[in-house]
């Protein structure tokens, strides 16, 4: 397996390099898709599948859609000389942190994670057996919180910033619509499988929101969902319930136990689990709305 | 007679003062003026002296009193402030500017006989200093470009000799604790604060080589300002060295000599000088260097026979006053002369002033007679050294005198008639000769029995007209023609007339540009293309910094690397590390 | 028994009002003018009821903790008192004066705003009871002149303004950092009587000079100690006024009053002799005054020629105190009021020159005697005073001088003080010899404007001062009555 | 302390709201404001009284848990944020209304609702970030914070402005990448992310270059010379509440990261002080020589945040242990002082601005309009930044310099004082400006009436002069112990 490891390792470099080196945007982005897809490979070979399933989904996915839709509306790059001295400036200096980082990760003491043990004496407790969802949404569920926080934060930047009007996909033909009539409601299945499935393996609320938004998103391109066409308010409500919903719960839960997303003895699973439900409805919701880019206040024109 | 309190000597001129404020007020408070010494000469007149005064919330404390010598002065000087302001207030009738003038008399008159009956420093400093600032308005008073240069170099001899005062008599409080002016001439005082004082008198008292403001500043001034600069504050200085000086009491003969020598060079030089003047006052003003010399003379020898000293200032006290009362005479006379044309009326003039001119000469009957003999007897006891050139200089300052007056006198009969001088002035002159005749006979001085007159008396006076007759006739003869001098001596030299109104301060160039902001640049933010390669730098500075620098001393932390803490996690919510 | 409202109460007549003032409209002239007189007689009531109840040994403090070892003291002791009668009754009259003389300016809340301000400034530095305050109000009083010497607007006006600028905030930077030196060296360091450094300078000799120099040159700069005297000449752009009451009483005499604060309050007269820091400030005093006096000789543009006197007036009350006497300190201590009143008369005179007939110029002084009696009445006697003639306040200052100077054994003090005497006649009598005797220019320029009461008087009640200082010099109350007091308090 | 979290949700909950219910963004954005600045108060009274507190959320505690910890300095830093929003909001409301009106400019209206979400999200973040004692959280709570300021610059929807933001965010995106990595690293290094962790990353390499890639995220979020290209553009071109926000608060959260890093890593941070000073000078000149050559007066303000970030950074890096020295109260004060200051200053330029209808330096005195009371918050501010008595600046520098002369730091407080000298210098330019007046002045001189905006502008100033009076309050806030 070392051998596919580095030849893995080898490709990341090659497709960073390739995304970097690109003449133009279009070729850059592809780069950027299998340097995606490739590190979303790596995760799996490091055994953590939930984070090469939000990295292959989000991270390369929804962000090189995303690319690929600025790029073709921007002009095209601006023939920018970067001078040969910055150049190689740059390069050394790169060469400078990439050897401090060697340097590090070599010297790296071995220290003791003092999570593991930690997490697996405290797993009884948390109401769910899977250790990462355990710590997404129990010990460390404040930092969760947060991370709604930035994804609503990067929406409402988005909104502020976000063209004027909405790209209208053309309808698609008669060959989608079949497709989209499974795909639509395996999607909301999937998403529900992988919530559920959170609480004991990997997956859950981020996963589960990714994939809801596929679905939304094949909808959008077939034409069978105009986001512009609904109501500014309910997009965003839904965009909000379910942040609103975790802090709700957080301070639910404060009134009733006395201390901050403290869930109540024994209860831990079914809070949750609601918590849960709220952010995937949310995610989804929110990565739609970042695609498609749209404006606060919605269709109002 | 009821007593006079002695505030009212310099209250008296600064109370008229303040009527002159008053617009409404100034035709009576002209009229007044020659009243305001008034009071001084009552009270240097009454039969007793009036008690001294102490008004300590004044200046520094201030004592007034009247000392026997002081009341001399004080008849004197206020007979002399009287007629001044009577002669200023007929001479200058149509001058605009006489208001200004009435009050730097005023001022001076205020000085003049406050410093006569002050007894502390302070007061006595600032009466001093308050008269020769406002001589320095009389000096002033014409305008032109002569009184302009008088008025600079007087005002430049003023503020030196009130400097030194100054300095001389701050030391001399600080020797003697004290602030009263007799105690100056108490032993213990330092002999350089002593000098300093006696360089502020002798510059008043006008001694050779401190004199040369002096013709210019009597030859500037109108006459009855003349007539009260010679007569009166002159003698200021010479009180003022009676007062402050040892004398009588040490023996100093170094300082005897050196004033003895400036007197007799006075002595000798101001006829020289006075002779080749031009105008009547600017001669008459050497023949007061003359006079002044003489006293002088008599306070070096005071200073060098202590023993004579009290002879001497009798006869000190004697010369002041009469020399006061002839030279206000004649000063007054110069303006009547000029107002009258030639003819007997200007001979009447000459006649009535050639009595004071006589008594100035030292003619015997009259007070000079008696003035000079008392010196020259005085003197006679001093140090036996000095008999050999004390009586040749006596003889040489008559003779100077004589030649003096003669040569006034001859200007003043070839002096033409000046329209604008009205008549009137001729009243206050008739007054003046007849006191310069009578004076020292209404004034308290000291008794002199005076040794019957000699036909040798008489020598200078027939010496000088010898030698007058025998000038004009050599000037006749080898027909040169006389160009005097200006007034002033050496200093004529440094005369500038007209001053063009100097460019003293050029105007600083304009800066250009601010001072504070350099140039600027069109664009400073276009930093944002080498960010990129700021961040990197510093990160991987930061990172190979952190690499390369060695690790801290005492970071060796036992328990690096050691396992957390157990892991049970706490559930008090104030659990924290 | 300890009061604590008077000291605030008087500080706040000025410091209260300004923001009142500023925020009046330009055009409401009699409502300004109305609190501008209002506050100034409260003041100088309160002044004088502080006179008293000092002179009676009432103790006054007012404390507010600002941080921790640092506190912000006003307190009033004898020479406080001194200061601060200065500045309240020099407030009310320029006050007067300064209605007339802005009448139709622009910005005229501004400027009476800060006008206030500085006077609060001033009122600071003369009440604070450790150096921490005085260095804040310091602080302000620079901040507070600047928009005043600015006023004008003109781009002389600005450049003036920047130098001032310069001048004062370095001053004002080395004097904090000397401050916090200190603090850090000594901790509070409040405002005692011979000192309150106790034994330190045994233990930091070096330091406590260097904290010494440092201290000095931040309150040197507004004292204009020569060569940090640069600013006072050109600030004279501004308006007569601010040259008057600022320039010539506030700023500078805030500066020599932190010196004798520093000197005596701070090191303490013996320690500052220990030290061997007396000889040096009395040299740099002495070439001050004799520098500046050469710089005025030369100046043709009237109100130069005033503030280069200035420059060397301001000098003896710092030579006062750097002779380390108490005859000495009494001249210096009393030059203090006594420069005050004689400078502003002055400036308020040549204030009026200027506004009446446009008069800026010594060359331009002819026959002002005839043309404006009053104003140069008030001049002469303002100038008599500086030069020292007796009667007048000057006399006075200069005679403990030089009595103080023979006290402490440096009779080289007399030379100076005739040197200084002699080249201040220099130039201030040939303005008065032209003013007085010289005829009035054959075409006179056109009157500006009439001189109306709120000009003229002030000069004249200051000149009556001037003259009263003098001649009742040794009674009670007299500024150098109130001096023998506050020195017979330093020097035990 | 209930209100601990209440002080980081609340306001996310008010962000939430007002970007759900956009009519109604501004009252919701003043509701949250006003009851997070109560709560800020509350937690400073509080801390003030009994001391620090820490809460650990979920109840699990460090290092499994986070830890929310209000200590005095966390509670000065949440009462100044609590501060300036409330002065902010004042210019906001003012600026933007506070409910749309029957016929609005669509510009206005789009401010309205743009603006208060992402200042609330601000306001959330910074909270969260001041209480959080996790380095991940940390990081977290830098990334609300970096999106919604990158929101804040594009705001005004100018070309320029859009440019700045999109610096803005590359630069804060690769500031959050390093700090990420520098976390990581640090977990590596130590098997734990709490920040108690700090003291034992001295002991390895890669722990120290955890830190070095911390400081250096910190420093380009901080824009600390000579990472700072980013900011003053995204500074200038913001409108004016978002400027002052930025500059006032955004920065503060990595300089008090900064400072948090110098005092718990103790021995870490001693080979990295020098770094620092020699950037924090660096930061000073070059600001300075910017601000005094910028010919636009939004431009010399931001270039003057640079110098005084310098001089922030500067009194960090010399800030020792905090159980002995001082000096670190220093910098807490210096943030306070310029926090106030420079909210005070921006709100001014703005109205200034608004009134004239440019900002260059050079137009200031050329027109008869005097907006007096914005130049007048402009000259209070400069003298609160410039560190002249009584301002919170002033006591800021003196504790500074009792700190330096108690270490015998005398290069550094030479280079306090140059920076003290250069402020003036640019400051100066522009407030002797407004000191106009004279011939070339028409005399009818026409003024503006006051608005709410100036009154924000001059409470803010005053405050940062009056500070300096009471510096006692934070002073006292900081003495209390420090958790760790």
């Amino acid at each position: 397996m070392i051998v596919f490891d580095l030849m893995l390792a080898a490709a990341i470099l090659v497709a960073g390099w390739s995304a970097l080196s690109a003449p133009d945007r279009t070729g850059a982005i592809a780069g950027f898709l299998v340097f995606g897809l490739l590190v979303a490979l790596s995760w799996v070979r490091l055994d953590a599948p939930d984070v090469a399933l939000a990295e292959a989904a989000i991270g390369s996915g929804l962000t090189g859609a995303l690319m690929l839709r600025a790029a073709g509306r921007m002009a095209p790059p601006a023939a920018d000389r970067v001078p040969r001295a910055q150049r190689a400036a740059a390069a050394l200096l790169a060469c400078g942190l990439a050897g401090g980082l060697a340097v590090a990760v070599m010297d790296l003491p071995g220290a003791t994670i003092v999570y593991d043990p930690l997490v697996r004496a405290d797993l009884g407790q948390s109401g769910v057996s899977n250790p990462v969802t355990a710590v997404l949404l129990n010990f460390r569920a404040w930092d969760t919180l947060l991370e709604m926080a930035v994804l609503l934060a990067a929406l409402v930047l988005v909104a502020a910033l976000g063209p004027r009007g909405t790209p209208r996909p053309a309808r698609l033909g008669p060959l989608y619509t079949p497709f989209l009539r499974i795909m639509a409601p395996l999607s909301v299945l999937v998403a529900g499988h992988l919530l559920w499935l959170g609480a004991t393996a990997p997956g859950g609320a981020f996963q589960a929101g990714a994939v809801l938004c596929g679905g939304l998103l094949a909808l959008y391109f077939g034409g069978a969902l105009r986001p512009a066409a609904v109501p500014a308010g309910p997009l965003w409500a839904l965009c909000a319930a379910g942040v609103a919903v975790f802090a709700a719960a957080a301070l639910a839960a404060e009134v009733l136990t006395g201390t901050l997303l403290a869930y109540p003895d024994g209860a831990d699973k079914i809070w949750i689990l609601a918590i849960e439900g709220g952010l995937t409805v949310s995610i989804g919701a929110t990565l739609l709305l970042l695609f498609t880019g749209l404006r606060q206040g919605g269709a109002r024109a | 007679m009821i007593e006079l309190p002695l505030f009212l000597v310099p209250g008296a001129p600064l109370a008229l003062l303040i009527l002159f404020a008053l617009p409404q007020a100034r035709a009576t408070a002209r009229a007044l003026v020659p009243v305001a010494p008034l009071p001084a000469l009552l009270a240097a007149l009454a039969p007793v002296a009036p008690p001294p005064l102490a008004l300590d919330w004044l200046l520094l404390g201030t004592r007034l009193a009247l000392t026997e010598t002081g009341a001399t002065f004080l008849a004197f000087s206020a007979l002399l402030w009287a007629l001044a302001g009577w002669g200023a207030e007929r001479l200058l009738v149509r001058d605009p500017a006489r208001d200004r003038f009435s009050v730097c008399l005023l001022l001076a008159m205020t000085g003049n006989l406050g410093l006569l009956v002050a007894q502390d420093l302070g007061s006595f400093y600032a009466f001093f200093a308050m008269m020769s600032l406002a001589s320095w308005g009389l000096v002033l008073h014409g305008g032109g470009a002569a009184q302009v240069f008088a008025g600079r170099i007087y005002i430049a001899f003023a503020i030196l000799g009130e400097v030194a005062l100054f300095a001389g008599l701050a030391m001399g409080a600080f020797a003697t604790g004290t602030y009263m002016l007799a105690d100056l001439a108490q032993p213990g005082v330092p002999p350089l604060a002593l000098a300093l004082v006696a360089v502020g008198f002798l510059i008043k008292l006008g001694a050779v080589p401190l004199h040369l403001w002096l013709p210019l500043a009597h030859s500037a001034a109108p006459a009855p300002a003349s007539a009260v600069l010679s007569g009166a504050m002159l003698k200021a200085g010479l009180f003022g060295l009676m007062t402050v000086l040892p004398l009588g009491a040490v023996v100093a003969p170094e300082a005897g000599a050196l004033l003895a020598a400036m007197a007799v060079a006075g002595l000798l030089i101001a006829p020289l000088l006075g002779l080749v003047q031009g105008d009547p006052k600017a001669v008459l003003a050497y023949s007061s260097i003359g006079q002044m010399s003489l006293m002088a003379l008599g306070l070096g020898v005071g200073l060098a026979a202590p023993e004579a000293w009290p002879a001497i200032a009798v006869a000190l006290v004697l010369l002041a006053a009469h020399h006061a009362f002839a030279k206000a005479a004649l000063f007054l006379g110069v303006p009547v002369v000029w107002a009258t044309g030639i003819g007997w009326p200007r001979a009447l003039v000459l006649g009535a002033m050639a009595l004071p001119a006589a008594a100035l000469i030292g003619l015997p009957g009259t007070s000079g007679g008696l003035a000079k003999d008392a010196i020259k007897t005085a003197v006679a006891v001093g140090p036996g050294a000095w008999a050999f050139w004390l009586a040749p200089a006596l003889f040489a300052a008559s003779l100077g005198t004589a030649c003096l007056m003669l040569r006034a006198f001859a200007l003043l009969a070839a002096a033409p008639i000046r329209a604008e001088v009205p008549r009137g002035v001729a009243l206050p002159f008739a007054v003046a000769v007849g006191l310069g005749v009578a004076g020292l006979a209404l004034i308290p001085v000291p008794t002199h029995a005076a040794k019957a007159a000699v036909p040798s008396d008489l020598l200078p006076l027939a010496m000088a007209a010898a030698l007058a007759a025998l000038t004009l006739a050599a000037v006749r003869l080898a027909r040169v023609r006389l160009v005097p001098p200006a007034p002033g001596g050496l200093l004529a030299a440094f005369e500038q007339v007209p001053v063009p109104a100097p460019v003293l301060a050029l105007p600083a160039p304009e800066r250009r540009g601010r001072a504070l902001a350099p140039r600027r640049r069109r664009r400073p933010d276009g930093l944002a293309q080498s960010g990129g390669l700021a961040i990197l730098g510093m990160a991987a500075a930061l990172a190979l910094a952190a690499v390369m620098l060695p690790e801290p001393a005492g970071s060796a932390n036992p328990t690096s690397g050691a396992p957390a803490p157990a892991a049970a996690p706490a559930q008090s919510p104030a659990a924290g590390d | 028994m300890i009061e604590t409202w008077l000291p605030v109460a008087i500080l706040m007549t000025s410091l209260g009002v300004a923001p009142v003032i500023l925020m009046i409209p330009d055009g409401a002239r009699t409502l300004r003018t109305t609190v501008n007189l209002a506050a100034a007689s409260v003041k100088v009531c309160l002044v004088g009821w502080l006179a008293w109840q000092v002179a009676r040994g009432t103790d006054f403090e007012a404390r507010l903790p600002v941080a921790p070892g640092l506190d912000l003291v006003l307190q009033a002791d004898a020479l406080s008192v001194l200061f601060l009668a200065l500045s309240a009754v020099l407030w009310f009259l320029t006050t007067i004066y300064a209605v007339g003389y802005l009448e139709g300016g622009t910005d005229r809340s501004r400027f009476f705003g800060f006008f206030s301000l500085c006077v609060a400034a001033t009122v600071g530095i003369a009440m604070s009871g450790n150096l921490f305050t005085f260095l804040i109000f310091f602080e302000v009083l620079t901040l507070a002149t600047w928009p005043l010497v600015v006023h004008r607007g003109s781009a002389e006006a600005h450049r003036a303004g920047r130098i001032y600028l310069a001048y004062t905030l370095g001053g004002g930077l080395a004097l904090t950092l000397g401050t916090i030196w200190l603090y850090a060296l000594a901790g509070d360091v409040t405002f005692t009587p011979q000192g309150t450094l106790g034994n330190l300078p045994a233990e930091h000799p070096v330091t406590l000079r260097i904290i010494f120099l440092l201290l000095i040159a931040g309150v040197g700069v507004k004292a204009a100690l020569v060569p940090l005297h640069g600013w006072l000449p050109i600030s004279m752009v501004a308006p007569a006024p601010v040259s008057a009451l600022l320039h010539a009483v506030a700023v500078v005499k805030a500066g020599a009053f932190g010196i004798m604060r520093i000197v005596y309050d701070v090191f303490g007269v013996e320690t500052t002799q220990a030290l061997g820091l007396a000889m040096p400030l009395a040299a740099a005093a002495a070439v001050t005054i004799i520098w500046g006096s050469l710089r005025a000789l030369t100046q043709d543009d009237l109100k130069k020629r005033l503030a280069y006197s200035t420059v060397s007036q301001v000098s003896y009350i710092t030579l006062g105190v750097a002779l380390i006497s108490p005859v000495a300190a009494i001249g210096g201590l009393a030059h203090l009021i006594h420069q005050g009143i004689m400078k502003i008369t002055l400036f308020l005179a040549a204030g009026n020159f200027a506004e009446g007939q446009g008069v800026k110029k010594v060359s331009q002084m002819d026959g002002m005697g005839r043309l404006m009696p009053g104003a140069t009445l008030a001049f002469t006697v303002g100038a008599l005073g500086m030069i020292g003639v007796p009667p007048l306040a000057g006399f006075v200052s200069k005679w403990y001088l030089a009595a103080g100077g023979l006290d402490a054994q440096a009779p080289l003090v007399i030379a100076l003080l005739a040197g200084s005497s002699l080249m201040n006649a220099a130039y201030f009598l040939p303005i008065l010899h032209r003013a007085w005797f010289r005829p009035p220019p054959e075409t006179p320029a056109p009157r500006l404007r009439r001189i109306g009461w709120m000009l003229a008087v002030p000069p004249a009640i200051t000149a009556g001062l001037i003259l009263a200082a003098g001649l009742l010099a040794n009674a009670p109350f007299s500024p150098l009555g109130w001096t023998r007091f506050i020195v017979s308090l330093e020097y035990i | 302390m209930t209100d601990t979290s209440l002080l980081v949700l609340l306001p996310f909950l008010a962000a939430l709201a007002a970007t759900i219910h956009a009519r109604g963004a501004a009252g919701w954005g003043l509701a949250g404001t006003v009851a997070s600045a109560g709560l800020a108060a509350h937690l400073a009274l509080s801390v003030h009284a009994s001391g620090p507190a820490s809460i650990a959320i979920g109840g699990w505690a460090a290092p499994l848990g986070i830890t929310l910890r209000a200590d005095g300095l966390a509670a000065l830093m949440i009462a100044m944020t609590a501060l300036v929003g409330l002065g902010v909001c004042v210019q906001a409301l003012a600026a933007w209304g506070l409910r749309p009106t029957a016929v609005e400019d669509p510009r206005r209206a789009r401010m309205r609702m743009g603006f208060w979400p992402l200042w609330l999200s601000t306001l959330a973040a910074l909270n969260g970030l001041y209480l959080s004692g996790d380095l991940f959280n940390l990081y977290v709570t830098f990334e609300i914070l970096g999106l919604a300021a990158v929101g804040l610059t594009a705001l005004s929807g100018t070309r320029r402005a859009l440019r700045a933001a999109f610096d803005y965010l590359v630069a804060g995106l690769a500031g959050s990448l390093l700090l990420l990595l520098g976390v990581a690293l640090a977990y590596a290094a130590a098997g734990r992310v709490d920040l108690g962790v700090l003291p034992l990353l001295a002991d390895s390499a890669a722990g120290r270059i955890a830190i070095a890639l911390i400081v250096s995220g910190v420093g380009l979020k901080a824009a600390l010379f000579p990472l700072h290209f980013w900011m003053p553009a995204a500074h200038s071109s913001a409108a004016p509440a978002a400027s002052a926000i930025l500059s006032a608060l955004v920065v503060k959260g990595a300089l008090y990261l900064a400072l948090r890093l110098l005092l718990e890593g103790g021995l870490v941070a001693d080979a990295l002080r020098w770094g620092l000073i020699c950037l924090g000078a660096g930061g000073m000149a070059w600001g300075s020589v910017c601000a005094l050559r910028a010919d636009r007066l939004k431009l010399l303000v931001a270039y003057s945040t640079v110098a005084q970030i310098g001089l922030i950074m500067l009194a960090i890096s010399v800030a020792g242990d905090p159980l002995t020295g001082t000096a670190w109260q220093a910098a807490a004060l210096l943030m306070l002082s310029h926090a106030l200051a420079k909210a005070a200053m921006f709100l001014a330029v703005g109205r200034i601005a608004e009134e004239l209808g440019h900002d260059r330096i050079s137009g200031l005195n050329r027109s008869d309009l005097r907006p007096g009371a914005a130049e007048f918050a402009f000259a209070i501010a400069a003298i609160s930044l410039i560190g002249l008595p009584p301002t919170a600046g002033f006591v800021g520098k003196w504790v500074l310099i009792d700190g330096l002369i108690g270490q015998g730091a005398w290069p550094v407080v030479a280079l306090v004082l140059t920076g003290t000298v250069l402020s003036v210098a640019y400051l100066s330019r522009v407030v002797s400006r407004c000191l106009r007046g004279g011939p070339h002045i028409a005399p009818g001189a026409r003024r503006p009436p006051w608005r709410a905006g100036d009154v924000a502008a001059i409470g803010l100033a005053f405050t940062a002069l009056f500070m300096g009076l009471l510096s006692a309050a934070p002073l006292a806030l900081l003495n209390g112990p420090l958790l760790s």
